[in-house]
């Protein structure tokens, strides 16, 4: 991030950098590594969300779909046509991208609510087809098995076949998707998309394209969820129809609207603590979900505005300087 | 500067969560889904292994240790089954019990196969998991439980036997439980002769059977054959019986849980027959006493997870004290020569694919009364 | 066509309709007053379901009491919910952004509910006993059972009052104020929030009748409420987001129609009826069935 | 009905004099049985600024609403130089170079005043998503463009000062600047003010009408829809005065003061403008 590449928020970047690249060396738990790898698909999965709704306004329910749709096709792939996992990565976005598209383009021509509903019918229709269409899905039963990502270059080959390598493809994964996202974000294209959500009729009185815009995000959006879906599948070695599961979109949800509707540290930051909050509350077994929701309830309470708020109200305080570091200015 | 501290407080908790258990005693994990829509489940299965491990500490134990219970929630959800079964291994367990669910096993079995952990599933009843179990495949999968095809099997020998039946339609969860069961159910009737009319598949968590029961009310069925989520077979019960829908039930029943019994006792389960791994009527003294055992501590007769929770721990006890060393691997070569005096009779002992072929129950009801006609062996 | 067949068929819909109506409507309730979603609508019918099996054995297993005591608990327990709930939707003071609070707030609450009910009567499910047993009437050879028509007649019993309270009273007409014009109902000198609250309350008590009902009709245990507020969902969405009647006019075609789908095609695509008439309302009326107008931007 | 025949909708090759830059020929919308807008025409010549003022309620807003492609139920030929631009989207009239303010000033409050500004240009670049992606050369040089002619403009419309603090911070009549800064950034071909100084405090508008007429005298053409006829008379070439959804009279300033249709409708016209 150029921002980030100065003063002491690059600093702090490649602090974390250092943390995540030094953490499997500093600890031996295969576990805490499971669960940052999880952290690390969840949060580019929630950014994927974040970019339509948290950017462009439009509540998505179809985020689950496209993660889905990327684990079958992945899967799929690897499985029925014999590519490698990155061919299944590639097929995972292409074909997202084009549902994506034919869906927006044609709810979007009637309204921002034809776009909520459609988008919620389409992961019902999935699930259902990923439930039902068992020739094709191997119905309930899912898929198992599937191999573990591999590099073959000449000679040279690598398995990412244990949890460590895996990690580093995750974190690879992330950061790569997640970098692209912020760049993209913080130029113009991000405040395009906020403009959209702002205020709709002034942008398009400016001359926005809103419609095409729109459908930019959701295929956009899209293509990050599939991928980052075929991806998190080859890492479970299975894909089975709850790969749908309306867990997957409460927690999408929590993460952007706890981090804050269109930011973007702060939904990172978001991520890894919702992924991991969970798991912490482990050592307190069954009443755990208990937590959880007290926590969730508390946290609207008290940080109504999520992290970017929590963020937004220290900078306020402790400077009274220009706006232009907000988050997605140049 | 909010990211350091968020960042230093998550390592922080992540580091402190690793647990620091006591060395002393033998720790075994669990997976089983606690929370969720087969939450039920585990928790029955939960009564069954505890009480298993209070007897064994209760006696000593085993290799003079007790053993300590790490217990996690897997949701009946692959992904969440692949965190636990990691968290499980690294906590230092010598083997893992669970995961109830055929699909939690299933994304487990790598996992544990990578680290080199036993895993004993006593419930999933998925038959990808014996494919893939054993001889050839992952040498770290046991399976207690006789698979579908098995009951289902002799369900129909059985009913075959009354001659009563010649017309059955197959209502089940769309499932691989449900598909499985009704697949195996409809090859077994195919063989003896017997017709199956329709075959219907419902999501699992449907309320709403009236549907179902008006049109098999005038397919002219004879029975018919249950592969439900209790809940489910439950809710169908009772509309099938206040829609006065005449026919028998079979498939995989247990009349087990406040629900089941009381539709049991109103009558509305009389001339079913079923095959299940397990029945609370079994005539044994070992099934006996463990069902007194599990009313006098939770007021409720066993249910067949309960009794699957019970053996799974006895089996890998018997195992862990047989490899004389907490060493996953030795605990694996000893499951490996079980021979295990099953509480429903019989000798436990497992076969190329690590498959066990415990006892099977067939029951009937006369009115309310259940009747177990035989025990018999699976293969 | 075997006409007893295709009577009980819509037998079966009409009172499946009316019932995911009783819970559609509390939604677009607060969907229309409020602009929320509410994730906890379900659980509130989860609870109502336990407290009403936690009743009837207290009065001998007579619906009609413990269903009376229900509701008047059930209007003391959600006026104090809705108080509640609007002030911690109200918390922060930052007007916009409801939508997004009311999303994690009930889901926090839907997550603790399921959860904490759980822990206290455990997962197992729960069938709870009535008066009417598995009685039913015989209507030629058309069935319907005795705990089935009572839900219709509660059902259509409660649309009955609830247009009366909307259509005749001074509290409804503010709530229907508010709904249509939240402007022009501030500036005629309504009080939103109090509106709001009395939204929420009915709301619940709706929800809290839904589950009551159905206590004689289905077993039930922590995660009941899911399933159904997912069909309410569709049906609040098909009606058009905050139209009453559209709710109870689409709840009961989607009851119909869930029933002759299942009756002459695969009980499977039962489930698919709700998003397929989704897609297809969508094409044809996107601001739904019975919406006046789309409000967009 | 007169000016039927003149313009009945059709495409005509551009008079051998130079067309006016917009042309509205029989414009016309209806809310029920409601004319807002009955059969207008209106033509603005390129270069000018051109006032229309009308009583409240006479359709000026819903004209403009027409023009610029938000209000989709009206009929009637818009022209852009020449060329159609009726029933188009707006956004796409607007990158056709027609582009509006709006009567109750919008401005992304959640913004600063420098992206404000800059908004008019989000998508006049033909850049791809992998140019900030890569933030190639290109990327870099047309954020530079952007920013620098921002900030030029905003120092034009005397808001350099501000530009760091948030767009929701300014005041009403900053607001205005603001808006027309964001516009201006685009360079439009002709700008539809829609009422400019309503609410504005004496000081502002003086300053306002000074701006107006320095860009006009730049190239840019105006149509400014306002109440204050004292405003319109002192800053435009012609006025058109509007009544009752239609052209009523046309004329330089002068004209129109001593139009007696003028002066009746806006005596007869009860609440007319305040």
């Amino acid at each position: 991030m150029p921002p980030a590449m100065r003063s002491p928020k690059g600093l702090l970047l490649l602090l974390l950098a250092v943390l995540a690249l030094a953490y499997p060396f500093a600890s031996s738990s295969g576990y805490h590594l499971n669960v940052l790898t999880n952290a690390l698909f969840f949060t580019v999965l929630a950014m994927s969300l974040n970019v339509i709704y948290g950017y462009a306004g439009l509540l998505s329910f179809a985020q689950v779909g496209f993660w889905g749709v990327g684990g079958y096709v992945g899967a799929l792939t690897v499985t029925r046509l014999g590519g490698s996992v990155w061919d299944g990565m590639l097929a995972a976005g292409a074909v997202a991208l084009l549902l994506a598209i034919a869906i927006s383009a044609v709810s979007l021509r009637l309204s921002n609510h034809a776009f909520v509903i459609v988008s919620i019918a389409f992961t019902l229709l999935l699930q259902l087809l990923a439930q039902e269409w068992i020739d094709v899905t191997n119905g309930p039963m899912g898929i198992p098995g599937l191999p573990a990502p591999e590099i073959v270059l000449g000679p040279l080959y690598f398995a990412f076949d244990d949890r460590t390598s895996q990690y580093f493809l995750a974190l690879a994964f992330a950061a790569a998707t997640l970098a692209a996202i912020g760049l993209v974000l913080s130029s113009r294209v991000g405040r395009t998309l906020r403009m959209l959500k702002h205020d709709e009729t002034l942008a398009r009185s400016l001359g926005v394209r809103t419609t095409r815009w729109k459908v930019f995000a959701a295929g956009f959006a899209a293509v990050v969820a599939a991928m980052a879906g075929a991806l998190y599948v080859f890492y479970l070695s299975i894909v089975d129809p709850t790969i749908f599961d309306v867990y997957y979109t409460q927690l999408m949800l929590v993460i952007v609207i706890v981090g804050g509707l269109g930011s973007f540290w702060p939904m990172i930051a978001a991520g890894f603590v919702l992924v991991v909050l969970p798991e912490v509350l482990r050592t307190s077994d069954e009443v755990r979900m208990i937590y959880y929701g007290v926590v969730l309830i508390a946290g609207v309470l008290f940080f109504p505005r999520g992290f970017a708020g929590l963020l937004a109200a220290r900078r306020r305080r402790h400077s009274s300087g220009g706006r232009l570091g907000q988050p997605g200015s140049i | 500067m909010m990211k350091k501290t968020f960042g230093a407080s998550f390592l922080a908790v992540v580091l402190a969560a690793g647990p620091a258990m006591a060395q002393e005693a033998v720790q075994i994990g669990v997976s089983a889904p606690l929370t969720g829509p087969v939450a039920h489940g585990g928790e029955h299965e939960m009564r069954g292994i505890r009480l298993a491990v209070e007897e064994i500490n209760a006696k000593g134990g085993v290799l003079g240790k007790p053993i300590a219970l790490t217990v996690e929630d897997n949701q009946c959800n692959p992904s969440v089954s692949v965190t636990v079964a990691n968290k499980l291994i690294e906590d230092g367990v010598v083997a893992i019990i669970g995961a109830q669910c055929s699909s939690a096993v299933l994304a487990a079995m790598p996992v544990v196969q990578k680290a080199g952990v036993p895993l004993v599933s006593g419930i999933a009843t998925s038959p990808s998991i014996t494919e893939k179990a054993g001889i050839g495949g992952n040498p770290w999968v046991f399976r207690l439980n006789p698979s579908d095809r098995e009951l289902a099997v002799a369900d129909v020998n059985y009913l075959a036997s009354l001659g009563s039946v010649k017309r059955v339609a197959i209502v089940a969860e769309s499932t691989d439980y449900g598909r499985g069961g009704a697949e195996a159910f409809a090859k077994a009737a195919e063989a003896k002769g017997i017709e199956v009319v329709s075959t219907d598949f419902h999501p699992l968590g449907a309320a709403d059977f009236t549907t179902i029961l008006t049109r098999l009310g005038r397919s002219g069925a004879q029975a018919i054959a249950l592969y439900q989520a209790p809940a489910d077979r439950a809710n169908f019960v009772r509309q099938k019986e206040a829609l006065g829908v005449k026919a028998a039930l079979t498939g995989k029943l247990n009349f087990a849980g406040e629900a089941h019994e009381k539709l049991l006792a109103d009558g509305a389960f009389d001339q079913a027959v079923t095959a299940f791994p397990y029945a609370p009527e079994v005539d044994t003294p070992a099934n006996k006493a463990f069902v007194a055992k599990l009313v006098a501590k939770y007021g409720e007769t066993s249910q067949y997870e309960s009794f699957a929770g019970y053996e799974e721990v006895y089996v890998l006890a018997a195992a862990i004290e047989r490899a004389g060393t907490p060493d996953r691997a030795a605990v694996r070569a000893a499951l490996t020569k079980t021979s295990y005096a099953s509480m429903l009779g019989g000798t436990i002992t497992f076969d190329d694919h690590d498959q066990a072929h415990n006892k099977a129950v067939i029951s009937r009801v006369d009115g309310s009364k259940v009747t177990v006609v035989d025990v018999f062996s699976t293969n | 066509m075997d006409p007893v067949f295709l009577g009980q068929l819509l037998l079966n819909g009409i009172v499946i309709g009316l019932i995911y109506g009783l819970i559609a409507t509390g939604l677009t309730l607060q969907f229309g007053i409020l602009h929320i979603v509410n994730f906890a609508h379900g659980e509130v019918l989860m609870v109502a379901m336990y407290a009403m099996a936690a009743l009837l054995p207290l009065f001998g297993g007579d619906f009609f009491v413990a269903f009376a005591v229900l509701v008047v608990l059930a209007s003391a327990v959600s006026l104090l919910a809705a108080r509640g709930l609007l002030a911690a939707l109200a918390t922060g003071g930052d007007g916009g952004g409801i939508f997004e609070k009311s999303l994690l707030l009930t889901l926090g609450v839907s997550i603790v509910l399921v959860n904490g009910v759980q822990q206290l009567f455990t997962s197992n499910p729960q069938m709870a006993t009535t008066s009417f047993g598995y009685g039913a009437f015989a209507l030629g050879e058309i069935r319907l059972t005795y705990a089935h028509a009572l839900a219709s007649v509660v059902a259509v019993v409660t649309f009955g009052a609830l247009f009366w309270f909307l259509l005749r009273t001074n509290a409804g007409r503010a709530l229907r104020a508010v709904a249509q014009n939240r402007e022009a109902a501030l500036m005629i000198g309504l009080d939103p929030t109090r509106v709001a609250r009395r939204a929420v309350a009915v709301s619940l008590v709706l929800s809290a009748v839904a589950g009551a009902v159905l206590v004689p009709i289905i077993v039930f245990q922590p995660t009941v409420g899911q399933t159904l507020l997912l069909k309410a969902f569709a049906v609040v969405v098909i009606g058009g987001m905050g139209n009453i009647g559209g709710a109870v006019a689409v709840a009961l075609g989607l009851g119909v129609l869930e029933s002759l789908v299942g009756g002459f095609a695969d009980i499977v695509w039962q489930n698919a009826v709700a998003f397929v008439a989704m897609i297809a309302v969508l094409a044809m009326r996107p601001q739904g069935l019975f919406a006046a107008a789309i409000r967009k931007g | 009905m007169d000016s039927l025949a003149a313009s009945d909708g059709v495409l005509r090759p551009a008079a051998p004099t130079a067309p006016p830059l917009l042309k509205v020929a029989e414009l016309r919308r209806s809310f029920g049985a409601v004319r807002a807008v009955d059969g207008l025409d209106l033509e603005v010549e390129a270069g000018s600024i051109t006032g229309m003022i009308g009583p409240n309620g006479c359709g000026k807003t819903t004209a403009v609403n027409c023009i610029t492609g938000f209000d989709r139920g009206c009929s009637g030929s818009v022209e852009l130089q020449g060329r159609s631009i009726a029933r188009r989207q707006p956004e796409e009239i607007a990158r056709g170079g027609v582009m509006r303010t709006f009567q109750a000033i919008r401005v992304f409050d959640g913004f600063s005043v420098l992206e404000n500004a800059a908004m008019g240009r989000q998508c006049f670049d033909g850049l791809r998503l992998q140019h900030p992606i890569l933030r190639t050369p290109r990327f870099r040089q047309v954020e530079r463009e952007t920013r620098a002619r921002a900030e030029a403009l905003l120092e034009t419309v005397g808001l350099g000062a501000k530009k760091g603090e948030l767009a929701g911070s300014l005041s009403y009549g900053q607001k205005k600047l603001l808006a027309l800064a964001g516009i201006l950034m685009s360079e439009p071909k002709i700008v539809i003010l829609d009422e400019p100084v309503a609410g504005v405090n004496p000081t502002m508008v003086h300053e306002i009408a000074e701006l107006l007429r320095r860009l006009n005298a730049a190239g840019t053409t105006f149509l400014i829809i306002e109440h204050n006829i004292e405003f319109v008379m002192a800053l435009s070439d012609r006025v058109v005065v509007m009544d009752r959804g239609r052209r009523l009279a046309s004329g330089t300033p002068a004209e129109i003061q001593q139009d007696e249709r003028v002066l009746e409708a806006y005596l007869g016209g009860g609440d007319g403008g305040l």
